[in-house]
Formats: structure tokens, C-alpha cells, sequence
């Protein structure tokens, strides 16, 4: 309720002065802040497309992990893919874009994995429900954003796209933290 | 190849049978008769107790796994028991069971390559008086020192310790 | 539903406060269940025998000084249980940290999560968290039988299986071997679990220990949409649920069901379903032209399947090839009349199906006085082994392979069948037949040679079926058909129980299902106004044939029931009653 | 062979079941009855009726000597009088109490005598069947038994019309396999119907549905041993020994760190500290004494400073102890208890049949905690996780096989705390921990 630190009392009558009813000022102090930033503060900025995205470093600690992107799936440490084909994403997605279909694999430590994981890039919607619902860790949304592509069946990712472990691709370089080897 | 019982059993096993009102209460007695008759008690062994009682041979799997007295397929000829309950510990079993272990050369509830002996630990044998205590088939053999654990290795085939320190020599020896 | 009325001695007994008449020789478990309190329980199982191991329905009760188990506690005059009070909820917990130390955290491979009672049982009365931190127990996953998993590690020994194995099936294939914690169900070396309904112990498994070969990583219990439905398999018609995802059956489960199949069904019938999915279903209305060269009287000059019209059949719909069908029947009955036709009917569609197969056939071949009518018949497929489990209950395999010959046999003998195959047969040979229809619907079917034979001679043929096969070569009109999982309708089983199939998915491709295809015929030639649901056609049926007088979908509800009384109602011993004997 | 001593001195006590003992041919039937054997079985036959000898046995106050001290005439009377189902007795010879070592010198060296308190109490209560399950380990027993029936066979004291009275009595040894839950009497029960020794829900109690669903008397070997004596030498006599509670003589095991082990008989209600000191002479190297197990390892520990009570069924029960089967465990004050308590949690853990899930799941766990505590890397909340897991198996399952483990526990965990978190605190154990370093009979 009405608690001393409202910042809302239009009833009270305004004790400024006349500077500061004319507004000139304050609009003065932002230019110059703007200003300066423009002048001499970093550009955080990218001329896209002819400036690539990636290869600016323009976030702090290379990673804006808060940026919700295109999907990776993750490999443990023998270059298997984590994902066991529980389809808890594929339950939890809203847009409905994930396909698996699970097959038996003769490991040690689990006997399956997904035969068909595919995310329709185009009908998803980017909330990240599927990395928030996997219990192996096996889902990861990337910074990456690239939608680039000359037809619908190519936003269609397969499991070969999405274990992607290039370092020099935008997504394939998030498995590494998990995946040493490379 | 089916098994049968050599005629002696077989009347042993008929006599058996009348000693309860249902068949299927000779399981244990029977499962005896099929280990002496055959020496242990394998999968062979575990279907003809049920064809005799008249079960199903998981039955009898079963059973014959709940059990620890009976002696396996994959025990030697003679299996040492060496008690490890409390009194018995109380009284060295531990010690005793790594010294035979040492002296024949295996672990614990393994069996010598020649299949002669194995040795297992097993909860109380009811002699805890007499501890340490050591069941050889039907010897018991109480208070076991090292000395007595020697003699009792040396009936069965393994050389007291000044003549091998090695299994292998005790298996010379008895070939 | 209506079992036969025995006076049933009761107590009364207080459950929370709530009194409530509870029945002598039942279980306090099973009577709070009856009466809506919900007592978690793995080892129990209505079917079969009381082992009491898996303590989780642990309850105090007045008159004991410990917490006692409902499942083997029998209640006393006057004796008060609590299932829901601190004390309970703290031994459930207990019970539940115990089942859990040795049970892997495996849930996300695990086809039982979902539909596993630990899971469940852990959510709803465990603790979120365990002090167990040492390392868990390891035990064998390996095939029991063709048909049956274990994963050995996941197991709660609740000897469910083990029971049923020996009490229902029979065969006593499972045990439990070593002992302690080390407990696991093995069978023995050599000899598989193989009886005809191994299956089931996936189904009363509570958690995700044994299943079914064939569910196993498919698909997950959660996505699965569930429909009421009767086995097409045999005769004894268990009531089963079909569980379908994505347009595709993935499993049959066994439906409680006291009168016709308990809690069982068989492997067979498990897999009753694949046919439906197969990749060579018929999902295309295919018109041909007319046979030639069978002119009438010397048709038996000519034998054998001379030309496939398979060939010459052309792609048409729905609207096109009635419209052939009702062309071409009406120019056989003008040039020939009633006598040139024949209608062969089969024991696996449903009563409603009969009921308009049989309105059809007269409206299609009219009828002339004084003169013969049309040939008739029914297909069915050849008993098969029939099997009966060791302790009686409702349950058995009939030897009748065909899921509705009762039903054929109410609707269908006598008004309409009236003649021996062999008549059929004859009649077909004659060359005196023009127009055929011959309604399939049989997966591996293979009709004997003669009717095969003939039906190649036929000028028209008309076949309704749902695979390529014998008949559908043959046909000049071919129909495609829905499977039982796509169709609205009632069966009959061996022992006059009638259940309602129910659609759970659409028929393939562009097909109708006959019960539309019969009544749009029906309705062309102005037999009929509307095209009615399977239901209205019941309530027709109903009202026109005694046997069904009085009832109708609602009161054959999810159960069914009688609808003959050549047996009596009776009902053998279930696997605890026998087993007390 | 087993040890018996000569009666201490201190105490002059005549042995009664054991007087025979060590005697030459004492399991013969020759040497039973030229020392008056079958002379109380002749008797009651012939002169009672059944309801006076149960009468006689309920009035003599004779208590179980399996465990749980049961009164044997209560027991005997809950069989149905009137039934057509035959009634079986099983007597219990599968003695695998560790500690427990009394009935295997009763059948070994005087199996008429148990043969003779089976013949009365088969007349009691009108059973034909009699089983005698004994343990498989003991061959020599089971042997000595099968003659001593077949000698009374041959005599006529077992078969048909025994005594010349309408009484039949079979009597056949059945040898278990190894198994301590098969001590149990439903797990013994179900062990002899053929099966795996998995204990039965109760109720029903075996004495109205037992062995192959027949009203069953299940009753020790010490108990039916009893039995010649209270009608040879009456009530009276009986009563005269031992406390009100708990009147007659019993046969006390003691092993473990004592100077003369072995089975003594002697009067219920001898306090522990007599029958330690006095009887069995004392400690070796006069130590110290850290712990006693008074009943068997199923027993909760008495401290040094309980070594008075009173070795009856009521004393014992009153020190929080009970005395199961008298087979009293000294622990001297080298003894590492901790490892003494791991002793005890491997075995119920290999002795759980498996079938309730506390017990099965329990015994496993509190063994892998205090083998954790015992290698070193115990914390100091162990000891509590270990007591409330104990708490969570006691009195929740089908037998009393788990409460065997988590009582003794507890007390342990109790009485000696200090000890254990000392032990904790070391982290690795030093070596006085193990129990014993070299196998020491005579210590």
C-alpha cells in the first residue's frame, strides 16, 4: 500500500523551479549522455548482414547464455549424444516442433537414444521449455540466430544438425564446454 | 540327456514321499538325495527334483537359490565353510578365512582351478563355543587354529606350509 | 455387471470415521478401494493370492497395536482403520524411501513413467529427497520369453508376476531366486516364459520392471490416447483399451472386465493389431469394368482366376464406385433377378454391419416371388488352439479364431444364411451368379480354392476388405475397409457377450467405413434417410431383433453384456478364490 | 564335540536335561531306558487324558525356549480341538541363533529325550505327524536323530497304537539348507512345504493354519525336552527351580571372549554375572568386560554396568534386553564394537529372505552405512540416520527378522555413542578395530 517509498503523489504540488518546469535542461543532460555514448562508448551494435554476428565479440564473457537461439543437442564425454529419447521436450513443447523417435542401443550406462530428433526451427518459438524440461542435460538453446535458408525443409534440424560440435560453428562451439575433446 | 536316479535313491526318494502329504514338501530332501547322488546341484539336477516332486523347474531355481547349504555347480569337491558370525569373529574367523584363502591361493567363495576346493564364509554354524569353527562336508573342524587350519588343508591334498607356500605345489602334489 | 447375486456376509467397519458395510472375506484394501479411499499397494492384486510383501499399505487400525497391511487384513466387527493420518503418512514414506534406495533414477528411459506406481506413489506420499547415499544393488535385465522384458534393477519383488504365473497361467515359469536384497525374478536356465498370455505380467507389473517386447521404446505412456475397445482376435473378446499416438496403435492393454476376460488377454491378441498399421492396407475405391466372357450357363466351362482384374481396376472414390455398385446391381436384377446373386458375409464385422449387409442384400437383389433368391454365406477363419489358464475366472483363449461367428449366428442364420458354404459354393459354380459381394475384413485370410476360383469367374464382384490379398485380386469392384480400430459396432463373444468396439483412429487414406458405405447405399436406393451412427443403427437393430430387445450403447456401457442365454451366467473362481481351496 | 561343563561349584545346581551328557552312548536307545527313558511318555499315554497333560504343562508355567518364551500349554490349547484336517507338529531344530548352540547337543547326545517330549506332546494335542526340522548343518544331529527313531520304531515307541492306546505317531527329520529365517516358525513352515523359507502372514496362526494349512504346534527342541521331566518328576519340582515367571531349568550358551564357553544348564533367573564369572570363569586375562549379548544376536546389548540382571525371560525384558534363545555373546574390552555391529548387519542382511521390503532394502542399507563407518568414512550423522532407519524397520514387516537387526543396533547406538563418534571422529579405525587378528581358540 502507501508505504514511504511510493514514488506515485500526483496530488502534491510540484516544488520544482522554473528551469526545471521548462524541461530544457534535463533534455540537454540526456543528449549529452547520448552523445557521449556515441562518441566515445563501445558500439555494441553489428552491421548486419555485412559484419558477421559471431565474429564480433560483442558479448561479455562470449556467451549471453540468457539469449534463447537455435538448439543444439549435447554429446557426454564419448561423443554420444546425451538425449535418450524421454520426449519430456517434446511433451513440454508448446509449438509442438520436436519429433523423436527412440530406438535400443546396446550401451553400458543406457539402452536408448533417439533414431529421429528433429525441431521445426520455423514452428518453434524459442521459450526454451525443452531445455528447462530435459533431465540429462542433453538440450541446449544457443545464442545462435541465423534463420537463414532457401527452403522450409532445410529449418527442419535433424539430429546430424543438431549434435553439431564444429568450435567454428555459432552453435557447434556450445558443446564444448561439455565436450573437452574438441 | 535326462538324469535318473540310480535305483537305491529312487527307493530312497519313494520313501520319501510318503513321509508328507503333499509331494512337493520333499523338495528339500530330495534336493539332498540329488546332491549326493550327483555330487552337486546343477540345472540337470534342479529338473529332475521337479519332475520327481512334480513342479515346475523355476520352482525348484528358486528353492535351490534361497538356500546356501546346497552345493552348487560351480563349487569344488569339497567346499570349506568358515563361520563369520560374531562369536566366531570374536575368535579370529576373519584372520583364519584370509589365512586358508592365502594358503590355497583363491578368495573368498571362489573355487582352485583344479575344482578341488572352495571356500566360502558362512553365518553361524551353531558351534560358537568351539570357535573358530570350519565345516569341510561333514567334518567339523573346532577351534581352529593356523596349525589345525594346516591340518585340515593337508587332508584335503594341500602340503603343509614348509613344503609349499602355493597353491600349485599342493596340486603337484596330489596329482 | 449383472454377476450372479450371492448374499455376501458383511461387517461394519469404520475407515476414517466413515462407516461402511465391508464384505467377510475381502480384504479391508480392497473394500476401501471399492468405497473410494485410495490406499497405495504394489503387491496386491485383486486376481492373486495375498503374499503382503511390499508393505505399502500399511494402516493402523484399533483393534491391532501395530500399524497392520490392508491387503491381509480381513475386517473385524466394529474394528476402526485410518489410512490418512500422520502416522500412515509417515510409514508410507518410510516404505517409499526403502523401495527407492536400490531402484534406479531411470525414469527417462523407462517406458513404465507415466503409468508406474513407484513414480506415482513417490510423487503423492514419498519424500521429495533420500538419505541413501551408498551404492545401489545391481541386477540382470535379459528376455524372459519372446515376448516379455525384465529389467531386473527396477524391480520392487512384489512377486506379482511370480504369482501370476503360477496361479493364472499355470506354468510357473517365474521365481524369485537368490534371497534378501539380491531377490530377483529370474526363470529357469533354458526355459523361457512362453505361455500363450506371458504379456500380462507387463500389465500387472506396478513398476517398470517387465514389459511387453513389443512397447518397449516406442513411445512415452503420456502422449498415449486411450479408447475403450474389444480383441478382434478370437472369440472370447477380451475388453481391452487401444492405445494409439500419432495416428498409429501403439499397444493393446488388457480392461478389467469380470464376465469375459478379468484382467487378462493373450499375446496374440496383443499384437491382434498390427495388420491395422500395415504399410499395404487397401485405402483406394477401385472400379473395373465387368468381367467378360462368363456369359450365363456355360460359365463352368471356364475355371480359375483367368484374368486378375487387379489390372484393369481403375482409381475412383467413394461417390463413383457406389454409384457403380448400385448400376450394375440394378442391371443384374433386371436381366437376371433375385437368383443371380450372392452375398457373403463374414464373422468379423459387427452386428450393425450384418444387420445393413443383410437389409442390403435384399434391397439390392429385390425379390420375386416364388423365385430363388440370392446366394449366401459366411466367411469365418478356422478355430485355432484353444487355451484355458489353470485357476478358472472368466478367462480362456477360444479355439474360435473370429470375433463376432455368435453374433453372425444371431443375426444372420436362418433369416438370411439359410443355405450350407457348400450350396454357396455350388451356386457360385454355376455361372448362374452375376453379381457377388463379399465382404473380408479377415487379415491372412486365404479362402479355399474353390470360392477363390469362382469368384475370378464372376462378372461382378464387389469385395470390402482391408488388405490386398485372394479376395481383393478378384474383385471388379473393390472396396476398402475399416479395421476394429477405426470402427464403431458391437461384437459378440463365444459366450453371447456383446461389447462395443470404438474407433480410436480414422480409417486410412480416403476409406469409409461399411457402416457408411452400407447405409449410403441404403440411402440411394431410398431404403433410407439418414446416414445414422453406429449407435442409431444399434437402436435399429435393437428394436428389430430379440435377441438385443432392450438394450443400447448405454447399457452396454464399457463392460457390455449378455445377450444370449445359451450359457449360463456363472462365473468360475478367480486366482485368490481357487487358490483358497 | 561340544564342551559341557561339570556344574561350578558355586553353584550347586543338578543339570536336568543335560545330566546324561558326555556319557558314554547317551544317544541310544539301550542307555535312555535302562536310565528310565520313555517312562513319562508311558505314563501320560496311558494315564492321561489329553486335556489333563496340557492342564499339567500350563500349570507347570513352562515357557518356550526358542525366543520368544511363550507359555507351551497356551500354545498347545489354541489348537482346534474339533477339526478334520490332520494336526502336525513341527519341532525346531533349526538353530541359527548366532551364539545359540543348545539344541544341537540335545540332539546329538539325547535325542530320545526330545523323541519322548514329542510323543507327550503329540498325545496332547492329538497329532499323528510329527517333523523334525533341523538345521542343514548339522549332519551329525540329523543323523543321530534318524537312528533314535528308527531304534523307536523298532521298539514300537513310534508307528501304530503305540503304548497299546489308539496312537499313531510319525515322526521324519526333514534337514533344512541353510537358511536362518527358516528358524522362524512360519518361515520354517513354509520351508518345509517345499518352498523358499519365506515367513506367512499371521493371522492365521500356525496353530490353526500351519503346515499344509493344518492346525500346527510349532515348539523348540529345548521345549519338548522339558516335557519327560515335569511328569516324571512333577509340577512341583518344576516350579521349584527357577523364578515364578520363568520356572524350570535352561540351557545357557555362552561364547565368545569367556574363559570356559560352552552350553551350562541352570535354573532360569542365575544372574549373568555369576553365570560369566562363576560358571564360565571369567575373562581371559581378566579384562574388562565392554558388552554382553544376552540372547543371542538378536538381543540388544547390555553395558558393563547391567551384568546383574537376572538371565529370566521377565529380568531380561525389564533391562530392555531380552533372552531369546540364552545365547549369551561376552564382548571383552578389546573389542571393537563397531565391527561388532558390522558382524551383525552382514548377517541379517545375508539372512534376509527378501520378501518385505524394510527388512529387505533395511538390513542391506545399515550394513553399507556401518561398513562406510567401519573403513573410515563415517560422519557423525551416520549414527543417527543408522538409529532412525532401525526405528523405520522395527514392527513393519511380515517376521521379526528385521527388528532382530535394529534392536541390537540401537542399543548399541545408544549405550555406547561416545565410543562410535571417538570412532567416527578418527576417521580411518586403527587396528584394534578388527575383532581379532589371529584365530585364538583358546585366547
Amino acid at each position: 500500500m502507501a508505504g514511504p517509498a511510493t514514488t506515485h503523489a500526483p496530488e502534491t504540488p510540484s516544488q520544482t523551479g522554473i528551469g526545471e518546469r521548462l524541461f530544457l535542461p534535463s533534455v540537454v543532460k540526456g543528449l549529452l549522455s547520448t552523445l557521449r555514448h556515441m562518441m566515445f562508448g563501445e558500439s555494441f551494435t553489428v552491421e548486419y548482414p555485412e559484419e558477421s554476428v559471431y565474429a564480433v565479440n560483442k558479448f561479455p564473457n562470449d556467451e549471453n547464455r540468457r539469449f534463447r537461439g537455435e538448439h543444439i543437442l549435447v554429446k557426454d564425454d564419448q561423443g554420444r549424444e546425451k538425449c535418450v529419447a524421454c520426449m519430456l521436450c517434446s511433451a513440454a513443447c508448446p509449438a509442438v516442433c520436436i519429433t523423436i523417435v527412440p530406438e535400443e542401443v546396446d550401451w553400458e550406462d543406457r539402452d536408448r537414444r533417439p533414431k529421429v530428433f528433429e525441431i521445426d526451427m520455423l514452428r518453434c518459438i524459442y521459450c526454451g521449455f525443452c531445455e528447462e524440461a530435459c533431465p540429462c542435460d542433453a538440450i541446449r538453446l544457443t545464442p545462435a540466430f541465423y534463420q537463414v535458408s532457401r527452403t522450409r525443409e532445410e529449418k527442419v534440424y535433424d539430429k546430424e544438425k543438431l549434435l553439431n560440435d564444429d568450435p567454428d560453428d555459432p552453435r557447434g562451439k556450445y558443446q564444448s564446454p561439455i565436450h573437452p575433446g574438441k | 540327456m535326462s538324469r535318473e536316479l540310480s535305483p537305491e535313491a529312487q527307493k530312497e526318494f519313494d520313501w520319501l514321499v510318503t513321509r508328507y502329504p503333499q509331494r512337493e514338501a520333499a523338495m528339500l530332501p530330495t534336493l539332498r538325495l540329488i546332491e549326493r547322488e550327483f555330487g552337486c546341484i546343477d540345472p540337470e539336477g534342479m529338473k529332475l527334483c521337479a519332475q520327481l516332486i512334480g513342479c515346475s523347474p523355476a520352482k525348484v531355481f528358486g528353492v535351490v537359490t534361497f538356500y546356501t547349504h546346497y552345493k552348487r555347480e560351480t563349487d569344488g569337491e569339497n567346499v570349506v565353510y568358515v563361520c563369520g558370525t560374531l562369536p566366531c569373529a570374536l575368535r579370529g574367523s576373519d584372520a583364519l578365512a584370509d589365512y586358508l584363502c592365502d594358503r590355497v591361493g583363491i578368495g573368498l567363495g571362489e573355487t582352485t582351478e583344479d575344482r578341488k576346493i572352495t571356500i566360502k564364509k558362512v553365518e553361524c554354524l551353531a558351534l560358537c563355543d568351539q570357535a573358530p569353527v570350519c565345516q569341510v562336508e561333514d567334518v567339523d573342524w573346532l577351534r581352529v587354529s593356523k596349525e589345525k587350519a594346516d591340518e585340515m588343508l593337508e587332508s584335503l591334498g594341500i602340503p603343509k606350509r614348509e613344503t609349499a607356500g602355493a597353491a600349485a605345489g599342493g596340486e603337484e602334489k596330489r596329482s | 455387471m449383472s454377476a450372479p447375486a450371492k448374499t455376501v456376509e458383511t461387517v461394519k467397519i469404520k475407515v476414517n470415521g466413515k462407516e461402511l458395510d465391508a464384505p467377510k472375506d475381502q480384504p479391508v484394501l480392497q473394500t476401501c478401494l471399492d468405497n473410494g479411499i485410495y490406499i497405495p499397494h504394489y503387491c496386491y492384486h485383486p486376481a492373486l493370492s495375498i503374499s503382503g510383501n511390499c508393505r505399502m499399505c500399511l494402516c493402523t487400525a484399533s483393534n491391532a497395536p501395530k500399524a497392520v497391511i490392508s491387503c491381509a487384513t480381513f475386517p473385524a466387527e466394529g474394528a476402526e482403520y485410518t489410512t490418512e493420518s500422520e502416522e500412515v503418512k509417515k510409514l508410507r514414506e518410510i516404505i517409499l524411501e526403502f523401495l527407492l534406495i536400490n531402484h534406479p533414477l531411470d525414469c527417462p528411459v523407462c517406458d513404465q513413467a507415466g503409468e508406474c506406481d513407484l513414480q506415482e506413489f513417490s510423487f503423492r506420499f514419498g519424500k521429495d529427497d533420500s538419505r541413501f547415499e551408498e551404492e545401489k544393488n545391481y541386477r540382470h535385465t535379459k528376455k524372459l520369453g519372446t515376448n516379455v522384458r525384465l529389467y531386473g534393477n527396477r524391480c520392487i519383488v512384489c512377486t506379482r508376476c511370480v504369482r501370476f504365473c503360477e496361479e493364472i497361467a499355470g506354468d510357473a515359469e517365474l521365481c524369485v531366486r537368490e534371497r534378501g536384497d539380491s531377490n530377483i525374478i529370474d526363470t529357469f536356465p533354458g526355459i523361457p516364459l512362453e505361455n500363450p498370455i506371458s504379456g500380462c505380467v507387463a500389465d500387472i507389473c506396478p513398476v517398470g520392471a517387465l514389459f511387453v517386447d513389443d512397447f518397449v521404446h516406442k513411445t512415452r505412456v503420456f502422449f498415449l490416447e486411450s479408447t475403450t475397445s474389444v480383441c478382434n482376435m478370437c472369440a472370447t473378446g477380451c475388453s481391452i483399451n487401444v492405445d494409439t499416438w500419432q495416428g498409429e496403435v501403439q499397444r493393446l492393454r488388457p480392461r478389467h472386465n469380470p464376465d469375459v476376460n478379468d484382467y487378462w488377454m493373450c499375446d496374440r491378441g496383443r499384437v491382434g493389431y498390427k495388420y491395422s498399421g500395415a504399410a499395404e492396407r487397401l485405402s483406394r475405391y477401385e472400379v473395373g469394368p465387368a468381367r467378360a466372357g462368363s456369359s450365363a450357363g456355360d460359365g463352368k466351362a471356364k475355371a480359375g482366376p483367368t484374368d486378375p482384374p487387379r489390372s484393369t481396376r481403375a482409381p475412383s472414390d467413394f461417390g463413383k464406385a457406389l454409384a457403380a455398385v448400385s448400376d450394375r446391381a440394378e442391371r443384374v436384377r433386371r436381366e437376371h433377378g433375385p437368383g443371380a446373386f450372392a452375398f457373403v458375409a463374414s464373422a468379423w464385422m459387427s452386428v450393425e454391419e450384418m444387420f445393413l449387409f443383410r437389409r442390403l442384400a435384399t434391397t439390392l437383389a429385390g425379390a420375386v416371388p416364388g423365385e430363388a433368391g440370392p446366394a449366401t454365406g459366411i466367411l469365418a477363419v478356422a478355430d485355432g488352439e484353444a487355451w484355458t489358464p489353470r485357476v478358472g475366472g472368466a478367462f480362456k483363449i477360444d479355439s474360435d479364431r473370429n470375433p463376432n461367428r455368435k453374433g453372425a449366428e444371431m443375426l444372420l442364420l436362418g433369416s438370411f444364411i439359410s443355405e450350407p458354404f457348400s450350396v454357396l459354393l455350388d451356386r457360385l459354380e454355376s455361372g448362374a451368379i452375376k453379381f457377388a459381394w463379399v465382404v473380408g475384413g479377415i487379415p491372412d485370410f486365404s479362402p479355399m480354392d474353390r470360392f477363390r476360383d469362382a469368384l475370378g469367374a464372376i462378372s461382378n464382384v464387389v469385395v470390402t476388405d482391408i488388405l490386398p490379398g485372394p479376395l481383393s485380386e478378384r474383385a471388379t469392384i473393390l472396396l476398402p475397409a475399416a479395421s476394429f480400430v477405426e470402427k464403431d459396432g458391437v461384437f459378440v463373444n463365444g459366450r453371447g457377450w456383446a461389447q462395443r468396439c470404438r474407433a480410436a483412429l480414422p480409417p486410412p487414406g480416403e476409406t469409409r467405413t461399411e457402416l457408411d458405405l452400407f447405409q449410403e447405399l441404403l440411402r440411394r436406393a431410398g431404403e433410407r434417410e439418414r446416414v445414422l451412427s453406429a449407435q442409431g443403427v444399434y437402436a435399429e437393430l435393437a428394436a428389430e431383433v430379440g435377441a438385443f430387445a432392450d438394450t443400447s450403447y448405454k447399457t452396454l456401457g464399457a463392460l457390455g453384456a449378455r445377450v444370449t442365454d445359451d450359457e449360463p451366467a456363472e462365473r468360475e473362481p478367480t486366482g485368490r478364490e481357487a487358490a483358497k481351496r | 564335540m561340544s564342551a559341557i561343563s561339570k556344574p561350578s561349584d558355586t553353584l550347586a545346581f543338578e543339570p536336568v536335561l543335560t545330566r546324561y551328557i558326555g556319557k558314554k552312548d547317551s544317544h541310544t536307545l539301550d542307555f535312555y531306558l535302562s536310565h528310565g527313558g520313555y517312562d513319562a511318555a508311558k505314563r501320560v499315554v496311558r494315564d492321561y487324558k489329553p486335556d489333563e497333560v496340557i492342564d499339567a504343562v500350563k500349570k507347570s508355567g513352562l515357557r518356550g525356549r526358542g525366543g520368544a518364551g511363550f507359555p507351551c500349554g497356551l500354545k498347545w490349547s489354541f489348537v482346534p480341538k474339533k477339526t478334520d484336517k490332520p494336526k502336525y507338529l513341527v519341532c525346531n531344530a533349526d538353530e541359527s541363533e548366532p551364539g545359540t548352540f543348545k539344541d544341537r547337543v540335545i540332539n546329538e547326545e539325547d535325542p530320545h529325550q526330545l523323541l519322548e517330549g514329542i510323543l507327550i506332546t503329540c498325545w496332547a494335542v492329538g497329532i499323528e505327524t510329527a517333523y523334525i526340522y533341523i538345521r542343514g548343518e548339522m549332519w551329525r544331529g540329523a543323523q543321530r536323530l534318524k537312528a533314535a527313531i528308527d531304534e523307536a520304531y523298532a521298539k514300537g515307541y513310534l508307528g501304530k497304537k503305540i503304548f497299546g492306546k489308539k496312537f499313531n505317531l510319525d515322526v521324519t527329520v526333514h534337514r533344512g539348507a541353510g537358511a536362518y529365517i527358516c528358524g522362524e516358525e512360519t518361515g520354517m513352515l513354509s520351508s518345509l512345504e517345499g518352498g523358499r523359507g519365506y515367513p506367512k502372514l499371521k493371522p492365521p496362526f500356525p496353530a490353526v493354519e500351519g503346515l499344509f494349512r493344518c492346525p500346527t504346534v510349532v515348539n523348540n527342541v529345548e521345549t519338548l525336552a522339558n516335557l519327560p521331566h515335569i511328569f516324571n518328576r512333577g509340577i512341583e519340582w518344576y516350579r521349584s527351580i527357577g523364578t515364578e515367571e520363568s520356572p524350570g531349568p535352561k540351557l545357557f550358551c555362552v561364547s565368545g571372549h569367556v574363559n570356559k564357553p560352552g552350553v551350562y544348564e541352570r535354573p532360569l533367573g542365575i544372574p549373568l554375572r555369576e553365570l560369566i564369572y562363576d560358571v564360565c570363569g571369567g575373562i581371559p586375562g581378566d579384562r574388562g568386560i565392554r558388552a554382553v549379548i544376552p540372547g543371542g544376536s538378536s538381543a540388544p546389548f547390555l553395558g558393563p554396568d547391567e551384568l546383574d540382571t537376572p538371565m529370566s525371560y521377565e529380568g531380561l525384558k525389564d533391562a530392555g534386553s531380552m533372552l531369546g534363545s540364552a545365547g549369551v555373546i561376552v564382548l571383552d574390552d578389546t573389542t571393537d564394537l563397531l565391527s561388532a555391529l558390522l558382524n551383525v548387519g552382514k548377517f541379517y542382511h545375508h539372512e534376509s529372505c527378501g520378501q518385505c521390503t524394510p527388512c529387505r532394502e533395511g538390513c542391506g542399507w545399515v550394513e553399507k552405512i556401518l561398513q562406510r563407518m567401519h573403513d573410515g568414512r563415517g560422519r557423525s550423522e551416520d549414527i543417527d540416520l543408522v538409529d532412525e532407519i532401525c526405528n523405520q524397520m522395527v514392527g513393519k514387516t511380515i517376521c521379526v527378522l528385521s527388528d532382530a537387526l535394529a534392536m541390537p543396533a540401537q542399543s548399541v547406538l545408544k549405550k555406547f555413542r561416545p565410543e562410535l563418534e571417538k570412532l567416527i571422529a578418527q576417521g580411518r579405525p586403527d587396528v584394534l578395530c578388527e575383532l581379532a587378528r589371529e584365530p585364538s581358540p583358546a585366547l
